[in-house]
């Protein structure tokens, strides 16, 4: 069967052999393909044929690329959103810090990241701030000015379209803790330090201005 | 007796035609060192039985008992002295061909005749066996994925879609409840609807001052289209910008246009 | 992109796809590639221009078939004893044993382990269903109900995709014996004495087919 068209049988087999391989294959592996000696110029020669076989096709779906390791054949980038479909990763969850950020800049916005410290009272890890930019729910809508012009953060539009909501006035209202009565907080007042804690941050932080 | 050792266990020998079986021994002499490789290619008494069935050429319906035993008792005592383990599998069956035989010597009272062939059971299970042996050389004959079949598996390159996160509206409640309770023991803050709808004006307010550096008062309401609580919410909202410092509102003389600008006084 | 030539654009997609999955993909996984609805029909229709455009290139490699869990490309048989060369550590082939245990699974199933030692009249290897069970060919569907609730196997999607079988009913059919199966025995063993039926079974069934 190699015999009659030996050239054209082995780009046959050269190409079922790079479909159907996982990794790229090498000159020396792609030689071990054929029973007989083939000079390695030859299958050079065979590659780029196969190549340009494939770039001439109309309507193409791969490309025969040398990498490192060898020759492979791969997806044309521009599909590779639609594969990317087939399997996409299982959405993780955001940290509980990130969900805490988020509902602070959306239910007090706009705010400086001192001010969700404050409301945390924790640091504000800035790869946070930056998933939830990068995912544009939140964004820089100004300065506070304040010695070291602070950003100050507020929720997108986009932010309302992925949880559906119309407005920020959608959002469920949150008056829960102002019920809570004085009786355990004082508590808590007491043991604070003797620098009362600064009540409604936004207010304190204008005083400057 | 070297061919017996090379032979392989070929999934074909058994085939009383083919020549895979001709090479075994003819009469029942084999070598003792031999004995092991030949054993090896029974896969249990069934398959020795069903051998010595077509090596003889008997009839597996008609099965002569007393030939098939005597056959059959001559391999297992073979057998005996070096594969004891195997042996079981193998007495066991020696004692159903044993009870079969002196079943058929019984005379049998003539109403029963057609009742119960002793060896029936003995037949079913050869021919059943016989059919999965055949069943698993036609399998084996298939073609497999990764000895005969190769699949494409070319490469993509993933785009790892970093999947964002699912937020529901109960985790970011829950979010702001627990920093709620958290900023409790220290801060107690209004927060109700109205005033987030302000916040959210607030916001707005920023990012169009932010896009036109200066705006005029009037700009910031949409009189037309707004009814008179939103309208009412987004002067509040101007209000409080003013009042946390982030607008400067200027005026340059009574009844003049009221301007908005980011405050960048410092 | 996808306007101009929505068709012609799905089947390089779907090409894409199948040639870069080390599985086969079932209809809807390959739906899932588009971010609008796609019809069954339009999916299969594609699936079969895609296989008819293969098969009508010159000097081809490989081929689109439908297998148990889905479509694959796959090296044209003839192609194999070439790629072979490439991998000497192939999967092996299963001893005698393991492909007998193989055929009363996957002929008899669901069965027990008990079925399958008193079917081939020799003690089952657990060695031999773990092999299967760990080649993903075979599993357990359940117990059967009684003393000691041995686990029922059966064979599995892989097995039929490993075998390049649609169905079960694809499986080699089973000979036996005699042209009608054997269940009168009285019968037979009446008739048995005056004229031998031909025991020679292989020849038989040979005959048959």
């Amino acid at each position: 069967m190699m015999e009659s068209n030996n050239v054209s049988q082995m780009k046959v087999v050269l190409e079922a052999a790079l479909l159907t391989s996982p990794n790229p294959l090498s000159l020396d592996e792609m030689l071990r393909l054929f029973p007989e000696r083939v000079e390695r110029a030859t299958l050079r020669m065979l590659l780029d044929e196969l190549k340009q076989d494939w770039q001439a096709r109309n309507l193409n779906s791969m490309e025969l690329v040398q990498v490192a390791s060898g020759w492979r054949f791969q997806a044309l980038p521009e599909l590779a959103p639609f594969l990317s479909r087939l399997n996409p990763d299982r959405p993780h969850r955001y940290s509980r810090a990130a969900m805490e950020t988020l509902a602070i800049i959306a239910y007090r916005q706009p705010v400086t990241r001192g001010d969700i410290e404050e409301l945390r009272g924790v640091a504000v890890n800035p790869n946070t701030i930056r998933q939830l930019q990068e995912r544009d729910w939140i964004d820089v809508v100004g300065q506070r000015d304040v010695p070291g012009r602070p950003s100050l953060y507020a929720t997108t539009k986009t932010f309302l379209d992925d949880l559906n909501l119309k407005s920020l006035a959608d959002l469920p209202e949150m008056e829960t803790f102002l019920e809570q009565p004085f009786s355990e907080d004082e508590v808590i007042l007491e043991s604070a330090p003797e620098t009362p804690p600064q009540v409604d941050f936004i207010d304190n932080s204008d005083a400057s201005s | 007796m070297t061919v017996l050792v090379t032979e392989p266990k070929s999934h074909l020998e058994p085939r009383l035609h083919g020549e895979a079986i001709t090479s075994l021994p003819h009469d029942l002499y084999i070598p003792p060192d031999a004995l092991e490789v030949y054993l090896d290619a029974f896969e249990g008494p069934l398959d020795l039985l069903l051998y010595l069935i077509r090596k003889h050429n008997l009839d597996i319906l008609d099965i002569p008992m007393a030939e098939l035993t005597r056959q059959y008792m001559g391999y297992v005592e073979k057998m005996q002295a070096i594969k004891l383990e195997l042996a079981a599998d193998y007495l066991l069956m020696s004692a159903m061909l044993i009870e079969i035989k002196s079943r058929m010597l019984l005379p049998k009272p003539t109403e029963v005749e057609s009742e119960d062939d002793p060896r029936a059971e003995l037949v079913r299970r050869l021919m059943e066996y016989e059919a999965i042996k055949l069943a698993a050389q036609k399998l084996d004959e298939l073609p497999q994925v990764g000895v005969d079949l190769m699949v494409a598996n070319a490469y993509f390159e993933q785009i790892v879609q970093v999947q964002a996160p699912q937020v529901a509206m109960e985790d970011l409640v829950a979010a702001w409840q627990n920093v709620l309770k958290r900023a409790s023991h220290f801060a107690h803050h209004k927060v109700g609807k109205a005033e987030l709808s302000v916040r959210e004006h607030m916001s707005q307010i920023l990012r169009k001052l932010k896009e036109h550096n200066m705006l005029e008062f009037s700009a910031l309401f949409d009189v037309e289209n707004e009814g008179i609580p939103k309208l009412v919410v987004c002067f509040l909202a101007i209000l409080e910008l003013a009042r946390e410092g982030l607008v400067k509102i200027t005026q340059q003389a009574a009844f003049t246009p009221i301007y908005l600008q980011i405050n960048q006084s410092n």
